[in-house]
């Protein structure tokens, strides 16, 4: 198992910060990828952060009402050592999916 | 046993193991290590961090930090020290941490690696396996997802090859490292979580022993089956393609991540009578032109699937190989379905880029429908 | 062999309008697991957009788990709809006449008994609160429910001093309506909307104001606010107009940060999947 | 040195567990250099002069197709390699390393095949010379020499042998130093404390780019502190300082105090290769204010000062040479091209099936062997 700080995210357009509003989940709990971490507002929005991974919650900064800077710490994960620290996504194992099909006549064969 | 191996699970079927592509291609480097004195993995991160796909996960911790070392951050390098290491006796396993970051290393690679054996007249061999993170689908940042196996099997000197899955992954890399030779050693990172069945080689080892003693009181009854991966694990099981399923209509050639992705292909086509065959090629380099012949001898039509881009990729290669070899037979010429002539792009393209489950329906069909003229 | 050509299996809706072509940008999210009920259509607020309103919001993921088909729009001039140059094309009934065409072009059907997924449920926020009272009370046959958000039963932007802002816009001259200066400032910092755009809306609001006791809806109605919300004057006065309104107040939010809050959308999804 | 901001100490650990000693701050001495040595310099550097010009004859002669003579260097190349034990050492030559080969012991029959164009590496056996085969890339072997010599840390399992570890040299000159590949090898060295020589001949030239269009900061061993490597540079031309250096050098590396660098300011006396014509990059009079005193005769005229050698010993050490270049240019001009079989046969150790075909098309279609 590895530890795994996520910081607050760069949320574009040049701010610098957010408020924590609500804490979604709790420390100790198993999170998936996407699921919502917190609602946090910045001075153009409220928003709610999903999760950049599934894990278990090991740690979590900021109450309501506190501001974090971009790039410091919100939260951290465990994961399992088979998922962390890579560059790039897990990608999704979906059931496969077509809209071409095939047509032949192969009794000549 | 290694962190990694915490993922593993007990297998199905007796004497086999359940692991990722990671978890294999960790346990594999494990028993290379316990193995053989002189093997040496090297690398960025690859010590501590047990590398940033954490294939290398404890190895340092179990078999020394003199063995298993993190180096600073240049490929060439690592290459470098690695051929050194070869001269002064070992056996380096480097890696290299994606794809992309091969080709600072192309001078070492190219120029060195691959010709030290030839310069030194056989006297300086290369049992080098350099071990690369490949290909893409993980929507990572540039240079992190290339195909680069057309280049380096290209070079006079290199042998490539790919693992499509666990068993492949844990096996292939175990004929790389023993090998006297210099090997690239292409390893799909969108296939790294994927779990399967492993069969280890103690496993097939006991495996063997009772088969053998069972064989002298049911020879008469032996229904010429045998059992999973068991025959794969022989060395002559590993130097050439696999018939990852079989079929009777048209073979698709892949390697790599392609092969998962062939076999839904192939499950989808037989939802419209399409029997295909899917040959996984696993070595690039050499290129096992029997199993194409005598595959594609068979189903008379061949797509050949890869994600590199299509002008002078390797899917030329194969469509020549089978073309000298089945000409008289095709139905139909060689259909190539590939990435396009354009640098990697970037995740949001990834799906438009990597050949996808229509394209190469399409590649199929176009094959199917083929009339000479 | 059957072939489909392009990426996208629904091929693009076409109409003829009157007037101006809006360009209006609209998407829709299918839920995993589809409930037997009627899609809810998102209208947000002024100078904001179906990605902030909604997707960053966590609305939009909410309702799909919920199992909820979302119809979700930008109106003109924001998000990535096109701003045209008519102020026409921004005024409330000309907005209501578009919700209506792309509620039907998503697949809302009228309201038929028997039918539980038949109607349409409608979400607005803030000045979308206005747009849905007064589209929930012209189109009782299609609409089922409402729920309005950080709502007022006057409009903030018919107080909007037009002249003031254009001054402002123009060479910086300070502008002295409190109310005014806010959304100025709302707006410039909303990523993706045309000032200009905003302008227009805001002088087709002050032509048609909100008169909420004008038309009132008759569908239920669900009224959530932040506690802290200044601009939920009047709030009272809605709930007077339809006594049978369910009101939530959500405790230490305003009107910006309501939007996020789990009780807000709790609320509502509990609220729209009654039958 | 200007230190800006707080110095921290790095958290991180080396790759390497029961790491070598520090460092010196200066290379060790050692003792001077013997009599009966600057005799042995003065036999391998005739030799070297004479099997040097006689190749550049040959070439003209057309018995080789070209040649990289090193006229000039003579001091640097056997002074350097003496510092070293063939039996437990290794070099890692460029393409100019006739004296380092010839002190190393490899035949020079073997050594002069490369030129001959019989086969790229030359036709000596480096595993057992302990000379690599000659390669054209410029610092492409510096690399090969810190693995080399890492490999030999790991051979010591965290013990110093008593003999101490067995040390690279590797060398390299003013126009390799520029390539990226000498950085990555100073730095892997210094980070792995390795046992290898860094052996710099900077010459002057590099084909017809100078030193000082070639070397930011005028110096490679200046390099040295940036990597804390210990380093010297030496009058190249003078063959016992020269040996002295490396001796030294080899001294720290070979203690388990990890790399060290030499740098021989020496001249190139002669043409880059024959075909190169220096007369466009520099003239005769630069040559021989530039190319200062010849470093064999400046070694005849010490052992003779000194004492160590009476002219008649040296005059046979000359005709031995002479010999010697004769043997050669005869074993030369008898060297026969090699098989074809052999392009395929030494790729690899196991050769692929697909070269065996090539092979078998090539034997039939060209009637040859």
């Amino acid at each position: 198992m590895a530890e795994l700080p996520f910081p607050l995210p760069d949320l574009g357009e040049g701010l610098i910060e957010a408020t924590v509003l609500e804490w979604l989940v709790a420390e100790g709990d198993q999170v998936e990828r996407n699921q919502p971490l917190v609602e946090v507002e910045t001075t153009k929005s409220a928003l709610e952060l999903p999760s950049p991974q599934s894990g278990k919650v090991l740690k979590l900064y900021g109450a309501p009402g506190e501001v974090i800077k971009v790039g410091e710490p919100l939260i951290v994960f465990e994961v399992a050592d088979d998922t962390a620290g890579i560059v790039g996504t897990v990608p999704s194992e979906d059931a496969p999916k077509r809209r071409v099909r095939l047509n032949a006549n192969l009794d000549e064969d | 046993m290694s962190e990694t191996l915490t993922t593993s699970e007990a297998g199905a079927g007796a004497g086999t193991v359940t692991l990722s592509l990671q978890g294999a291609l960790n346990l594999a480097l494990d028993e290379l290590l316990a193995e053989d004195p002189k093997a040496l993995v090297l690398g960025e991160d690859v010590g501590t961090l047990g590398g940033v796909f954490r294939v290398t996960s404890g190895l340092a911790a179990k078999h020394g930090a003199e063995r298993v070392f993190d180096t600073p951050l240049a490929e060439s390098g690592i290459l470098g020290m690695s051929i050194g290491l070869a001269m002064a006796g070992f056996h380096p396993v480097p890696e290299v941490q994606f794809d992309g970051f091969a080709y600072p290393a192309i001078n070492q690679i190219v120029c060195q690696l691959a010709r030290m054996n030839y310069r030194s007249r056989g006297a300086v061999p290369m049992p080098v396996t350099l071990r690369v993170p490949s290909f893409g689908g993980i929507r990572a940042p540039e240079h992190h997802g290339e195909s680069l196996e057309a280049l380096f099997a290209h070079v006079p000197g290199l042998k490539v090859v790919s693992p499509a899955d666990p068993q492949q992954g844990y096996s292939l890399l175990k004929a790389a490292v023993r090998m006297p030779d210099p090997v690239i050693f292409m390893e799909p990172k969108s296939r790294y979580w994927q779990k399967g069945e492993v069969v280890t080689e103690a496993a097939a080892a006991a495996s063997a022993a009772a088969a053998a003693s069972a064989a002298a009181a049911a020879a008469a009854t032996n229904d010429g089956g045998r059992s999973l991966g068991a025959a794969d694990l022989t060395d002559a099981g590993l130097t050439g393609a696999r018939i990852a399923r079989p079929g009777r209509h048209l073979t698709l050639v892949a390697w790599g991540a392609m092969v998962a992705r062939c076999l839904q292909v192939a499950d989808l086509a037989a939802e419209d009578g399409i029997d295909v065959e899917v040959l996984d090629l696993r070595w690039l380099k050499p290129i096992d032109a029997e199993a194409l012949a005598s595959s594609v001898g068979k189903t008379r039509r061949a797509v050949v699937v890869h994600e590199g881009p299509r002008t002078s990729g390797l899917g030329a290669e194969v469509a020549q190989l089978v073309t000298e070899r089945c000409f008289g037979t095709l139905k139909a010429p060689v259909e190539r379905v590939t990435g396009f002539d354009v640098p990697y792009p970037s995740g949001d393209l990834e799906d438009e880029y990597i050949p996808n489950i229509d394209r190469i329906l399409f590649g199929i069909q176009r094959v199917l429908e083929y009339k000479r003229g | 062999m059957e072939m489909t050509t392009g990426r996208h299996a629904g091929a693009a809706v076409h109409h003829t309008v009157e007037g101006t072509d809006p360009g209006l940008n609209v998407q829709t999210y299918e839920p995993e697991h589809p409930a037997a009920l009627p899609p809810v259509l998102l209208i947000h607020g002024f100078a904001s957009s179906i990605a902030l309103n909604w997707e960053q919001s966590g609305w939009i993921s909410a309702l799909r788990e919920a199992g909820r088909y979302v119809i979700a729009v930008d109106l003109p001039g924001h998000g990535l709809s096109s701003a045209p140059e008519d102020v026409d094309s921004y005024s409330p009934s000309r907005i209501r006449a578009d919700l209506l065409q792309i509620a039907s072009d998503a697949g809302a059907r009228p309201i038929e008994p028997g039918h539980p997924d038949s109607g349409l449920d409608v979400v607005g926020y803030s000045l979308g609160s206005r747009l849905a009272w007064e589209f929930g009370a012209t189109q009782p046959a299609i609409v089922r429910r409402l729920v309005l958000g950080g709502p007022s039963s006057r409009d903030p932007l018919a107080e909007f001093d037009l002249v003031a802002a254009q001054r402002f816009l123009a060479d910086g001259t300070p502008i002295e309506d409190a109310s005014t200066a806010g959304l100025v400032t709302m707006a410039q910092a909303s990523p993706g909307s045309d000032m200009y755009a905003l302008l227009s809306l805001v002088e087709a609001v002050k032509e048609e104001p909100f008169d909420a006791a004008e038309a009132v809806p008759k569908q239920p109605l669900l009224i959530v606010a932040g506690e802290k919300d200044e601009r939920v004057e009047g709030l009272e006065g809605l709930h007077g107009l339809v006594p049978s309104a369910k009101v939530v107040v959500i405790p230490g939010r305003n009107h910006v940060n309501a939007v996020t809050a789990r009780a807000f959308k709790q609320a509502a999804i509990e609220f729209l999947g009654e039958g | 040195m200007q230190t800006l901001g707080t110095r921290t100490t790095a958290a991180g650990r080396a790759g390497l567990a029961g790491a070598p000693r520090e460092p010196l701050a200066e290379l060790p001495a050692v003792a001077p250099v013997a009599p009966n040595e600057l005799v042995e310099l003065y036999r391998l550097m005739t030799s070297v002069r004479q099997l040097d010009v006689a190749a550049i004859s040959w070439q003209r002669q057309g018995i080789l197709p070209a040649y990289a003579p090193e006229l000039g260097q003579e001091a640097a190349q056997v002074g350097s390699a003496l510092a070293l034990d063939p039996s437990r050492d290794f070099a890692f030559p460029t393409y100019r390393e006739l004296g380092v080969a010839r002190a190393f012991g490899v035949d020079m029959v073997e050594y002069m095949s490369t030129h001959k164009a019989t086969w790229h590496g030359g036709l000596w056996d480096a595993a057992t010379t302990h000379v690599a085969p000659i390669q054209a890339v410029v610092a492409g072997s510096v690399l090969h020499a810190v693995g080399w010599a890492h490999g030999q840390t790991l051979e010591a399992h965290g013990e110093l042998p008593a003999q101490g570890l067995a040390v690279a040299i590797t060398y390299l000159g003013d126009g390799a130093s520029s390539q990226g590949d000498v950085h990555e090898a100073m730095n892997f060295a210094g980070v792995f404390k390795a046992p290898v020589v860094f052996f710099v001949q900077n010459n002057g030239w590099a084909i017809s780019v100078p030193t000082e269009k070639q070397v930011a900061g005028g110096s490679v061993a200046a390099r040295g502190a940036g990597y804390g490597i210990p380093a010297v540079q030496v009058d190249g031309n003078d063959a016992a300082a020269v040996l002295e250096a490396t001796r030294r050098a080899v001294a720290h590396a070979r203690s388990g105090h990890g790399p060290a660098i030499v740098e021989a300011m020496t001249y190139r006396r002669g043409p880059h290769a024959t075909s190169d014509d220096p007369g466009r990059y520099r003239t005769l009079d630069e040559e021989r204010e530039d190319a200062g005193q010849d470093p064999l005769a400046r070694l005849r005229e010490l052992i003779l000062a000194e004492g160590a050698a009476t002219e008649e010993i040296l005059a046979e050490a000359d005709a031995a040479g002479a010999a010697e270049a004769e043997r050669v240019r005869l074993g030369v001009i008898a060297l026969g091209p090699r098989r074809g079989a052999e392009m395929f046969d030494l790729v690899f150790q196991e050769p692929t099936d697909e070269l065996l075909r090539q092979k078998a098309n090539w034997r039939e279609e060209s009637e040859h062997e």
